[in-house]
């Protein structure tokens, strides 16, 4: 399940809903990103989550397929939020769930790696005294979804 | 006739959302250097090797080749997540 | 935190708790254990998990600190359940919020890994048309803890 | 005075959950082996390769040491998690 939305979403329905009928999977992982106070050496007050809508549905659709083929799966869910966002809101959420924990840790860690490099979202920070920037592209980032190639 | 997107802030320094004109049969290198002869920012910022360039929302290399009706975009290495 | 309890355990209100008063942590990995129907190919009922409780309490506080020592961690969350659990009941929790993403997702596996290898708790499954029987040690998980060592 | 504990199925295969004795200068290997004769099941579940030994809740090795009011604990291979 993907989705791309203004409004917060709610991990605990998410998980919950993830699991409804399932009594096969032994392991769920969940990753949350989170607007923290300090990015790139910057105090952030807020920022605006632009992306091209189009696209992000189709990649993260096809991360989706990618993810449920690589590993033996049993959900995935994708939750990317867009538009202005304060400090300590909710940004992403993968959620995964599986028989083992091997392959849940493995498809969560893919999923948001693969997200963070190739997924068309731009952060633009509102940065306290300052005027508003763009999120430089992260290094870090293209490796480790290098690593996964 | 196909249209050009650009996002973030590549969009923010041409000043431009969008803009229509017929690629049909060029690669994406002529495309961005048929817009980067518009003036001197647009040859600045569209040369850019960081550019990223997608063909009906996938990403394609310099090489690809652009149909009638592609939708083609232009934008900045991604910051989500 | 680390908890060891008969009652189950609400994820939401742990990642909300972990939380409260977090402006800095970019990330959060959780992971939850659940009671699945099959096990080392047996259908499960049910299952009876025996700790040893002073032990439990040191192993966990130590695997806690090691965490804590070894990542740069904000807050790390660990809840095992003992007593008597069904089919999809949550049995264990780690959840770990990090400044950054990486971070996270190692001390979540460092954590759930070792827990597995050397937290003293036994689960003995009810098996549909069977008695009891007690699950062996996977092979698999000693493996898996060893890579930290 | 010793006590010593046991757990999951050792404790189900002994019929015992705890005995006392002065183990007092033994080592971790002696104490099984004083154990062990008390009959053939205790012989047979207590020198098994695969018990865990924990001395005051820590797992510790058959070499180790024993003092008055350690508290030693028999278990098999744990499976929580």
């Amino acid at each position: 399940m993907i989705r791309v939305q203004e409004q917060d979403f709610d991990m605990n329905e998410e998980y919950q809903s993830m699991l409804a009928d399932d009594s096969v999977s032994g392991a769920v992982v969940m990753f949350v990103g989170r607007v923290r106070d300090i990015n790139q050496g910057h105090q952030v007050d807020s920022l605006y989550l632009e992306h091209y809508p189009a696209m992000t549905e189709k990649y993260l659709t096809q991360l989706e397929q990618q993810a449920l083929s690589l590993w033996p799966l049993e959900k995935v869910t994708l939750i990317h939020r867009v538009g202005k966002l304060s400090l300590t809101d909710q940004i992403v959420l993968v959620a995964v769930s599986s028989v083992h924990r091997e392959a849940a840790f493995e498809a969560a860690q893919y999923l948001i790696d693969l997200l963070k490099a190739r997924a068309p979202f731009w952060k633009k920070e509102h940065v306290a005294g300052e005027q508003t920037r763009w999120v430089s592209a992260n290094h870090k980032d293209q490796i480790a979804a290098a690593q996964w190639l | 006739m196909n249209k050009v997107l650009f996002f973030a802030q590549l969009r923010e320094r041409l000043g431009c959302d969008t803009v229509q004109l017929d690629a049909q049969g060029m690669s994406v290198r002529e495309l961005r250097q048929v817009l980067a002869k518009r003036d001197e920012r647009w040859r600045t910022w569209l040369l850019d090797k960081d550019v990223l360039v997608a063909v009906n929302q996938t990403l394609v290399d310099d090489n690809a080749a652009l149909s009638t009706g592609d939708e083609v975009a232009m934008f900045p290495p991604v910051t989500g997540g």
